[in-house]
């Protein structure tokens, strides 16, 4: 699945989970975490919206390395295109 | 420093309008025209039409959009120019401006100021002369601030503005003139408390705005009977500051207010009600009151004059109580 | 199926209404919208519709008699599979107030409130203090593996794993657990497991997953979800603000590595668990990166002492190594 | 229109319809109290305009509100919380039918007072503009609204300090019981409108695709020229004015007459003439919108009621950032 495509997804759900966040503002390549006012459980909810719409699992294993948007991004693109 | 009420007004809306660039006035003939109590003079020239904006004679419309504008993030302050035009905006006032912020749940802040001068005493007439604060205080979701010395003139504002809520501030036509010295502004200032300004151990007279000064005359004038009178400026009608008036009843035992507004209904009858329900065991004698006649203000300056509250008639009520 | 027609309430003020003209009879068909009768109010005379389509069976009220709002009117017979809008409530269900979610901390601000009750604590309880490095690899495997299957609704998350190890581990150290009150301790059956929830505004808040001993590792996975989005709407029980018999903070989770928490009177423990991060973890002669996570117990030492509390700790350290047991 | 913002429009509309007829229903069986003014047979208007407004634009409309509000983004849920008085309502049930407000959608309200929020519109454009925000501001009315003063010094203000609202009269022919003929001298409301040097136009507001045009015509004026515009939509209510009217004022037969024009029906017509419509989409779209509906009655239902402690709460905004201690 293309990355845009992916980055759409997310806002969508961003904007379902925290909507007073302005997802077009989150610098890409800056940690998520520092950038907008999340706290693990808003992750978790993130993560299995994901699933729920895209059917990818983030594994808890790779969150600690998905520190930002372009990470999460990449992974998941790449996750969903393996599904194909 | 020395100013006149006038100027320290002018000063306090001008340091405002600078600070914060969402602020901007809007009334009839505040601009070009100075402001009718010349508070905006010369600030048109200065600041453009864009930040005092002469509206057409429409005080429901401006007034409403004043609100508007509140709602879209910017920070309107509204001069009618006298309380007596406000009537033609009360529903703004009232219906919207009060009670959005409550039948919208709290989603709704209107931060708006509404100035307007307010009393009579100058032969204006029955339609220009009337004293409606203490009608406003009467609403929930509206703050009344009544400004009485220069120094609240200079600094009520400063807070007012950063008031998330809609606060109506009443400049008491009379005072204009009125020069008064004052320092910096106090650490602790702020406009929602009442002010003792005068301490005392045998009444406490309770006033505020335009009679607070014949009150204070009137203390001066009983220091000769050797009775201490004290002096509370309410400074603010709602919320009121119960505290300050029930510590002094307690020491005083005799209450008086004096207001400019008429007796039947008056704001003096609401303090006078609270007094009673909180401090009855603390009252030597019933609280009193001096109002104004109940009489449309006549053009003819001794009539006018005599339905006013005059020091002669506090000192005379005062004496009345104390001895 | 038999559907009551009857008289409608027209206005605030309107408790009955005189039934003027029946526009139906008995064996008419009736259509949604449909005007079937016109009746007196104290304002007029007006039209009332049907809000079902169906057949009229019978015309319970007869032209001319005042019949009191929603007393039947009418029967109709409406075909079963007639999906109706307003079909799932009832109508005279009576509306609840909501259950007011802070009743401890009425009125005062709540992170007031907190302190004042920390510094009680802090005063009346002796403290001691232990921490425990405790590998997760295994743990993070495990659920790698769990989850890839999970539905996501069903999906483990890490926070509600480790507190339902250490609920599993109370089991065998109960002293950690229960109220000290009045002089002496109180052991408790349940395990109430307060969770340290921060609200968006920056307050925390204790509420208990209650019973949670009673539960398997994905109810109290739900239960722990349910915990937080209920938390953060309001709208807790009393209960489950009053009745924790432990508590579990992990507000390490964003900042620091450790947390020392201080006890909740009238419990007896509370459990901290820093961030979740990867450190050189030395095993078998090598040294290798690995998920580790530090807990910290913080206990009363008039109930359990530094010896009990360590075993506790090496208990949750079993625990979590051993998932397939959670 | 293409064919998916026909379905979209159809879709709103049927949805605001069977919103309506829910809550006149819930009414008489006294779930819902108050006042209740239902759209009914006006659904062209709020669904032609607000369709092409986006989330950043701000709305305010009247007592008449429940469509303007879904439309501009209140869920069904929070909107039917709201009617049964309920905690979970847009307004906490402070409000009511004529009280819904969403700052998060822009969405300042009904209001009981008949033209009040003609001038609160004109504050709302001007800090759009001044702030550089683009928001569009749209105000709805009704014809009886410009007997009111408030009205024409509104007119008056916007258009000579050229304020960017779309002003959206919703001519019903009837201000509650008395009809147009007897309430304006002049029953021209276009011409009304060009007297305070406004563009104006007038709209078949039981037809969609006019609605649409001639609203996107204006929304292209007030974005290029920054100035307001005035649109009289002519329509007509098929309810009475409330729950509570005799409608003694008209005859059953206009009611009849203008039944005939319902705006739902005339575009379901018209997109099955260009064959993009079929009876299975229209099953499909009904059992959609009674689910979401059944939803929305059976979650409002279940949410509690405001805690009564909670009473005195949200009079004032509380004190943030004071740097002075007050006693409130």
């Amino acid at each position: 699945m293309e990355k845009d495509k992916v980055k759409e997804v997310l806002k969508d759900i961003f904007h379902q989970v925290a909507p007073e966040v302005a997802f077009d503002g989150i610098n890409m390549s800056l940690p998520l975490r520092d950038q907008v006012e999340i706290d693990s459980f808003d992750f978790y909810n993130i993560i299995v919206m994901l699933q729920k719409k895209i059917n990818v699992v983030v594994p808890d294993s790779k969150l600690s390395e998905l520190k930002n948007l372009s990470q999460l991004i990449d992974f998941i693109s790449a996750k969903a295109g393996e599904l194909k | 420093m020395k100013l006149t009420y006038r100027d320290a007004l002018r000063q306090g809306l001008k340091e405002v309008l600078l600070k914060n660039e969402n602020t901007f006035l809007i009334g009839e003939d505040v601009g070009a025209y100075g402001g009718t109590y010349a508070v905006s003079m010369d600030f048109w020239q200065e600041l453009g039409p864009e930040k005092i904006m002469d509206a057409p004679l429409s005080e429901a419309a401006f007034t409403g959009l004043a609100i508007g504008a509140a709602l879209g993030g910017l920070k309107p302050i509204v001069e009618i120019m006298t309380v007596n035009f406000s009537l033609l905006a009360m529903d703004q006032i009232i219906n919207s401006a009060a009670f959005m912020r409550y039948m919208s749940g709290g989603q709704i802040t209107i931060p708006l100021i509404i100035r307007m001068t307010t009393g009579g005493g100058r032969q204006l007439g029955a339609q220009h002369s009337n004293s409606y604060e203490g009608w406003l205080a009467h609403i929930p979701g509206l703050k009344i601030l009544v400004p009485g010395t220069v120094e609240d003139a200079r600094y009520m504002l400063r807070f007012a503005i950063l008031d998330p809520n809609p606060v109506l501030i009443f400049e008491h036509a009379l005072l204009f003139n009125m020069q008064e010295d004052f320092k910096d502004i106090p650490k602790d200032f702020s406009p929602y408390q009442a002010k003792l300004r005068k301490s005392g151990k045998a009444l406490s007279l309770i006033s505020y705005g335009g009679m607070l000064h014949k009150c204070l005359e009137a203390a001066e004038e009983m220091l000769k009977f050797g009775q201490e009178v004290e002096v509370i400026d309410l400074r603010c009608l709602r919320p009121l500051d119960e505290k300050t008036i029930f510590d002094s009843i307690q020491k005083t035992h005799r209450a008086l207010i004096v207001e400019e507004d008429w007796k039947s209904g008056s704001f003096s009858a609401e303090i006078s009600a609270r007094i009673m329900e909180n401090c009855f065991s603390d009252l030597a004698v019933p609280v009193q009151r001096l109002c104004r006649k109940e009489v449309p203000a006549a053009y003819a300056k001794h009539l006018e004059e005599s339905a006013i509250p005059q020091t002669k008639d506090i000192v005379h009520k005062l004496q009345e109580m104390l001895t | 199926m038999k559907y009551e027609f009857t008289m409608p309430s027209l206005g605030a003020e309107m408790d009955e209404g005189k039934l003027m003209q029946w526009k139906i009879h008995p064996g008419d068909t009736v259509t949604k919208g449909q005007v079937v009768a016109q009746v007196e109010t104290t304002k007029a005379v007006v039209d009332i519709e049907s809000f079902r389509s169906g057949k009229v069976l019978e015309l319970l009220a007869k032209e001319g008699e005042v019949v009191a709002v929603n007393h039947p009117l009418a029967i109709f017979e409406i075909d079963e599979d007639q999906e109706i809008v307003t079909g799932g409530i009832k109508m005279d269900s009576p509306a609840k107030e909501a259950e007011k979610n802070t009743p401890e901390f009425q009125g005062v601000n709540l992170r007031e409130a907190i302190g004042k009750a920390m510094a009680r604590s802090k005063k009346e309880i002796p403290h001691y203090y232990l921490k425990r490095r405790v590998s997760l690899d295994l743990l993070m495997s495990w659920l790698d593996k769990k989850n890839a299957l999970l539905s996501a609704e069903d999906r483990l998350l890490i926070p509600a794993v480790l507190q339902r190890a250490i609920c599993l581990a109370l089991a065998k150290y109960p002293e950690m657990n229960g109220h000290y009150r009045d002089g002496k301790y109180v052991p408790s059956s349940d395990v109430n497991m307060g969770t340290a929830i921060a609200l968006k505004d920056g307050a925390v808040m204790v509420p208990a997953i209650m019973q949670s001993q009673k539960m398997s590792h994905s109810e109290f996975n739900r239960a722990y979800q349910d915990l937080v989005v209920r938390t953060r709407q309001g709208s807790l029980k009393n209960s489950e603000l009053i009745e924790g018999t432990v508590t579990v903070t992990n507000i390490g989770d964003l900042g620091s590595d450790e947390v020392y928490g201080i006890i909740f009177p009238p419990q007896v423990a509370i459990i901290g668990f820093g961030r979740i991060r990867k450190e050189a973890i030395v095993a078998d002669e090598q040294t290798r990166p690995g998920f580790v996570i530090d807990l910290t117990l913080s206990a009363d030492h008039r109930v359990s002492d530094g010896l009990l509390g360590a075993r506790f700790l090496n208990e949750i350290d079993k625990k979590v190594n051993d998932p397939e047991s959670l | 229109m293409d064919t998916s913002m026909q379905m979209k429009m159809l879709m709103d509309m049927r949805r605001v319809r069977k919103m309506e007829e829910v809550c006149a229903e819930l009414y008489t069986k006294e779930k819902i109290r108050g006042f209740l003014h239902l759209y009914i047979g006006q659904e062209a208007v709020a669904a032609g305009v607000i369709n092409l407004l986006n989330a950043k634009d701000n709305v305010i409309a009247t007592y008449r509100e429940h469509a303007h509000a879904l439309l501009k983004g209140i869920s069904s849920r929070a909107i039917m919380a709201e009617l049964f008085g309920r905690i979970d309502g847009c307004s906490k049930g402070r409000g009511g039918s004529m009280h819904l407000y969403s700052v998060e959608n822009r969405f300042f309200g009904g209001g009981a007072i008949v033209a009040s929020g003609v001038p609160q519109s004109l504050g709302l454009a001007m800090a759009s503009k001044r702030l550089k925000e683009r928001r569009r501001t749209v105000c709805f009315f009704g014809e009886g609204a410009m007997a009111e003063g408030v009205f024409h010094e509104s007119m008056n203000i916007a258009s000579l300090w050229h304020l960017p609202v779309l002003f959206c009269c919703e001519n019903n022919l009837y201000a509650m019981g008395t009809s147009l003929m007897r309430s304006q001298s002049q029953t021209d409301l276009v011409k009304r409108a060009q007297v305070y040097v406004m563009e104006a136009n007038r709209v078949d507001g039981m037809n969609i695709f006019d609605v649409v045009e001639k609203t996107k015509q204006a929304l292209e004026y007030i974005d290029r020229e920054s100035k307001p515009f005035f649109l009289e939509f002519q329509t007509y209510r098929f309810r009475p004015h409330s729950m509570y009217d005799p409608e003694k004022y008209r005859g059953k037969a206009e009611v009849e007459k203008w039944k005939t024009r319902c705006p739902i029906e005339a575009l379901e017509k018209k997109m099955k003439e260009q064959n993009i419509l079929s009876d299975e989409q229209l099953r499909d779209m009904d059992r959609q919108i009674d689910q979401e509906l059944r939803d929305a009655v059976i979650f409002a239902d279940s949410s509690a009621l405001e805690i009564s402690s909670d009473l005195e709460k949200d009079v004032f905004a509380p004190m943030k950032d004071q740097a002075y201690e007050t006693h409130l």
